[in-house]
């Protein structure tokens, strides 16, 4: 039992927050969050050069990292800083599914993969869709073969990334009904072909994303990644890793919010006295310090448990999202209720934090649906 | 007891029902159903053609062109408002200054300023609130000093709703700044207009300018616009504050809102089912529509105690805090619903275009509101301010 | 819209409160928790005379009150003392049983009405079963037809007041399958006859029950009350008084938690200070007493519908009760803690009145049963 | 990071496993499942038992006749005793009395009770807590006056737990009614059997007797009965206090509750299926299987860095708060799932005839637990006290 960082970890963690707290300002984020691309390239490419997109990758596909606690460590100090950089989309959701699930990556995906750690390459999943709400395998955009062509028919909502992405990758459903695991294929997009029509918008958390439409979009069967009809896995895997990221992400943001609060109890003078003197609020910020022990914990089992059998690892990161969703929740609207009115201004940097924590819980199930989750996972 | 209305009740609501069904523009509570910021000429749109209904003023006198109603009356009128999704009235004017105009203003005030109030032709904003005094009102520091028939005032006031619409001001200002606290306050009447004052809008975190700054530099008010004495604002900012409580409760905006979130519910799927069958989700919304059926017995409980004549006391606070809580868990709901739709900004979706790609109806503000509301329980008196009331009032001098 | 309590029952309250105030004590609770009945003749006989049986019950069996209001204004009395009599069972339960739905109820069941009414009858309903639940038609004890006679099989579980009891009304089951609303009769049954078999505990926060055994009882048709297999409006009609009786004795018992409270709080010094000074303490008390003015509009919703129609009745009776449930709940925790152990002993007041709190949740329903059932009845 | 146990600490765990499969009784650790009040022989047996196998004290050190185990050790002992419903050893000698003569008695005190305290020969019970001082210890008044060689003590203790089994009492006592509070007070060592001593039992809401008060009336205690010097109790009384916070998490019991609450949950029956599959039911369970896998995970946190050498500070507050929290509500949950049967009493109907019509198991105790594990809350530092803790501690010198 051993719950220390790893002198590597330790060391990508302090050069992260470095980095971080001296370029992440409330005014840069204002500025990106208005911004066309919705993030900076300018940050992307020095985390890039960071190496921070590589940590998130095994060695195998030429990072150096890639374990659950590789991803924790980065993304806690993402969330920290309330960073919008569409980091999680691109090398964790995108990088996990061209890393693939068994084999070696083939030469087009390691080509991309390679890019992406250089930070060359913008990737989106394009998954979701308008019924789908947050089930892994509800697809119920049709892959039909035509000949040596495929051709792609259904609509993929909230796409993160969407526009800014040189290359998509599509699930869509070659057989089966919506929910089945078997049938599902991935498919590598470039969005400017014929038959794609993307609507962007700002998301209210920072970064942007699409509704997609697919009409009839001709590919060559080339374009499918792995086995058609068998990328279930695939895609459980890369999300599985994605909500340890979220998670870790989440968390970091738990612990801005209760810092800055704690700053403004111990600065703030009303009726005469520091607020952080009147003891219902200080009753208030020790249930919070609580709640963020417990959701690092969480995040912690979540992690710990990525590389362990699918059922495990996905019972313990129900367990973590559930527990960081409403934690999360409880820490993001105490910061603002003991701040009063001015957590709530742009120009503030809670205001920021508060909607990553708060909108964490729109990616891949809110606390409930990871509740059913875990309930389901419990019964099997 | 009796939880019904009486049959005179009964056919006032009737004639509310025509009036909003008839007079009240489409586009307008089309707007408020989805949660899009009503822009000035929204807001005087309904306010004309309410007053020209004579139903601008609910709670003033007779004499002053009000409706005569009693609490009862008011609240079924309220209540069928919020139903039909009519636009709240701006009430800065019509229910926080007239009603201290009414009791503490001059004959000439109330003469020159209550029509204009009615006709719309003074948009009212309110200077209470300053930098570094939240819930402590009494600490400000805004200076008025007397020069010949004039003050001179400097200094800032800040979250000043649709402050960037108004043309008059009413502030609180320290005349008098050896005096201890709530003394050496006095209440101004003061023309936006006026040279030295000067407007900064506050965006907040869901991106709206709905609040903003308000900064005084050597800005000249004449002497008359004084209400009642030197010295003696405080009284009167309390008084005022007495009725910034009216439908604390926000009962009708909570039944509107949690009928919004079951139709939205009633459309988003999960699993091939609509999300309203989903046991966890069914259990939020039920929980959250017992406490609305409760507080909403609650409420009447005290109007009708009003209508009666009794005034009422913590009772105001106790509805700040749960009305508050109600609506924020409405707002939580209505964001969970929406899935990952929540996520992207109302402003683009709702004003981009209308092709086959938007957003499902009902999504576009849900997450904005669930932020922006998080002001409900910190404004018009924090929730810990109400509870430090109903605690003291409750333990009496016995704590 | 009226909240005003009539004349009628301003004095009913009034004087219910004074004769509990005096002769209510904890050292007559203790008393009464170990007897060998689970309750006071002496009180039992003293509330009768007082007329609150028939206040239970409408003019045309007998009595002077009966409706919504009626139960709830002696029940939320009731409550505030922690009675711990039989009132519920004996009056609201079988008293609505006999008085029946339609038309007048018969000669033999006026008789026992009367006898009830003066207070000279100690009855008990025989309805849950260890199977049940809190489901109101879930009857698996069968009642079997053979020529004059009718055999009674099956048990009975946590029958309250069963030994005291002069007559049991049983339920059972003539046709169809646990759950059904169609099959359902009501038996009358001298406990003493063949076949019946009583085990008896004292109940934790007063009174007895019994597990009630029924090996092939024999009985007359004529022990049946009412349309055979017609029973269920019968026993819907009176679990919905009870359960209103139930949530106003909860409210009343919550009113006192939180006076008790603030008495302590008010008198009991701590590191120098009154309790009650302390502010964490304070907005604790505050959200204590916005429950219980919650709680009684919840009992005023659910005691003005009781004469509603059904499907009415039932939505808001499992509103009042979630209500009731849940905010009783914090009430009895908060108001433990808020004192801390004084509040636990059996010599204090607050110990009788928090279990009475408490295990109301376990009659009829908790809060999450009600929760459920309020949701069934609004989607219907 | 590594959340898997060392092969060592699996093989110890074995090792532990095996012990309890072979020596624990069957009788206790059934009385331990369905939550029967343990007798004084039950507690003396167990005693015995662990003392015979030298791990009666694993917080003591070697020297004295301890284990010599780590922090992780001791968790893992712990652990595996809550999951074979091992009965909790009684801590007031063991883990409270036996540390501060250790660290601050005489040779002839550790070489006098501390044998006495392994064998069982010496039963103690703690003398802490009076009427009219709960959370605020150093308000203490019970007075002891040094009378030659002995000390006269007159006062009253309360909420002594199992005080009606002891033969001895250690008690804060004040022997200098001038100085300021926390000074003036002494740690002395009083012998039950001393004339003057009268235990009287507190019957509980739940109708068990396991605490007393215990009355002093011109009681004659040795002088060398006290411990350390005379004033300065209040520093052996903390050095105490931070022991009683051993295994504060309570995880071990909350798990083995959690097992319990489900077993129960799926034998009861709702609608024709077994309640665990009641979604709301299922809800509610899930919700504190999440909470306590993630504070199982905060108490090994905290017990690793224990293990080497780091002291934990307000972690022990957080866990307190967080730990009771989960234990209560699986005590609510177990009631919950009891239906009707949480009714009646556990005593009559578990010590009753074993009859057909008994109630269904695992349901005989869940009301009495529930409102018995109010005092977890309570005792030990109530939660509001160590939230205290926790706020100045985190807020520093800066509120």
């Amino acid at each position: 039992m051993n719950f220390q960082l790893t002198e590597e970890r330790q060391m990508l963690q302090d050069s992260l927050r470095r980095f971080l707290s001296d370029r992440y300002s409330v005014a840069l984020h204002n500025d990106t969050l208005s911004s066309p691309l919705g993030y900076s390239a300018t940050i992307w490419q020095q985390l890039a050069e960071l190496g921070m997109i590589g940590a998130l990758l095994a060695p195998e596909v030429g990072g150096y990292g890639g374990a659950g606690f590789d991803i924790s460590t980065v993304f806690e100090e993402l969330g920290r800083a309330g960073v919008v950089e569409p980091v999680l989309d691109c090398a964790v959701l995108c990088g996990s599914l061209l890393a693939g699930l068994d084999g070696a990556p083939t030469a087009r995906e390691q080509k991309l993969l390679d890019q992406l750690i250089a930070g060359e390459q913008q990737l989106a999943f394009a998954h979701g869709e308008p019924s789908s709400r947050y089930e892994r395998c509800w697809v119920e955009t049709r892959a039909v073969a035509e000949g040596d062509e495929v051709v792609l028919t259904g609509r993929k909502s909230v796409v993160i990334n969407a526009e800014a992405a040189d290359q998509l990758i599509v699930s869509a459903r070659e057989t089966g009904a919506a929910g089945d695991r078997d049938g599902l294929s991935l498919f590598l997009i470039d969005p400017a072909i014929a038959g794609v029509r993307l609507r962007g918008s700002a998301l209210m958390a920072g970064g942007r994303a699409a509704e997609v439409d697919l009409d009839g979009v001709r590919l060559s069967q080339s374009t499918r990644l792995g086995t058609a009809g068998q990328a279930a896995n695939r895609i459980e895997t890369a999300l599985a890793r994605a909500e340890v990221a979220l998670a870790a992400e989440t968390l970091g943001a738990m612990e801005t919010a209760t810092r800055l609060t704690m700053d403004y109890l111990t600065t703030r003078q009303q009726f005469g006295r520091l607020i952080g003197s009147f003891q219902a609020l200080q009753h208030r910020v020790a249930e919070m310090l609580i709640e963020v022990e417990q959701a690092r914990s969480a995040v912690i089992n979540a992690a710990g448990h990525l590389e362990d059998l699918p059922h495990m690892r996905d019972r313990h990161i129900a367990a973590a999202r559930n527990l960081v969703g409403r934690t999360g929740r409880r820490i993001a609207e105490e910061s603002i209720q003991l701040h009063g009115g001015i957590a709530m201004t742009a120009e503030y940097e809670l205001a920021h934090i508060v909607k990553r924590i708060i909108l964490a819980e729109h990616r891949f199930g809110d606390a409930d649906t990871q509740l059913e989750r875990f309930i389901d996972l419990s019964a099997a | 007891m009796d939880l019904n209305y009486s049959t005179e009740e009964l056919a006032f609501r009737e004639q509310v029902r025509e009036f909003l069904k008839t007079q009240l523009p489409k586009d307008l509570s089309e707007s408020v159903r989805i949660g899009r910021t009503l822009s000035k000429d929204d807001h005087d749109r309904w306010h004309r053609i309410l007053h020209g209904r004579g139903w601008l003023a609910p709670t003033w006198p007779d004499t002053y062109g009000g409706c005569g109603w009693n609490a009862v009356q008011r609240h079924i009128f309220e209540e069928e408002c919020c139903r039909a999704h009519a636009p709240r009235v701006v009430p800065f004017g019509l229910t926080m200054l007239a009603p201290v105009l009414q009791k503490f203003g001059s004959d000439v005030q109330r003469n020159h300023f209550l029509p204009k109030i009615l006709s719309g032709e003074h948009w009212w904003c309110q200077g209470y609130s300053e930098p570094g005094a939240g819930s402590d009102l009494a600490s400000l520091r805004t200076r008025a000093v007397r020069d010949g028939d004039h003050y001179v005032v400097n200094g800032q006031k800040t979250w000043t709703t649709l402050g960037q619409y108004a043309n008059w001001i009413f502030c609180l200002v320290r005349t008098d700044p050896n005096a201890k606290q709530q003394e050496g306050i006095s209440f101004l009447l003061i023309d936006m207009d006026t040279p030295g004052i000067e407007v900064r809008p506050i965006i907040l975190l869901d991106g709206t300018h709905e609040v903003n700054e308000v900064w005084f530099t050597d800005v000249h008010v004449p002497a008359e616009n004084l209400v009642g004495e030197e010295n003696k604002g405080w009284t009167y900012a309390k008084y005022l504050l007495t009725h910034e409580r009216t439908n604390i409760a926000g009962v009708g905006f909570s039944q509107a809102g949690l009928e919004a979130v079951k139709r939205l519910a009633r459309q988003q799927m999960h699993r091939g089912r609509p999300l309203i069958e989903n046991p966890h989700f069914a259990a939020r919304l039920a929980q959250v529509e017992i406490d609305l059926m409760a507080m909403a017995t609650t409420n009447l409980r005290i109007i009708a105690a009003a209508a009666e004549g009794h005034a009422p006391g913590i009772e105001s606070s106790m509805l700040k805090v749960k009305g508050t809580e109600i609506r924020q868990e409405i707002n939580d709901l209505a964001r969970r619903a929406a899935g990952a739709y929540a996520l992207p900004f109302a402003s683009e979706a709702v004003i981009g275009d209308n092709s086959a790609l938007a957003p499902p109806e009902g999504t576009e503000a849900v997450a904005a509101q669930y932020f922006n509301n998080r002001k409900l329980s910190i404004f018009g008196g924090s929730n810990e301010i109400q509870k430090n009331i109903i605690a003291k009032a409750a333990l009496g001098g016995r704590a």
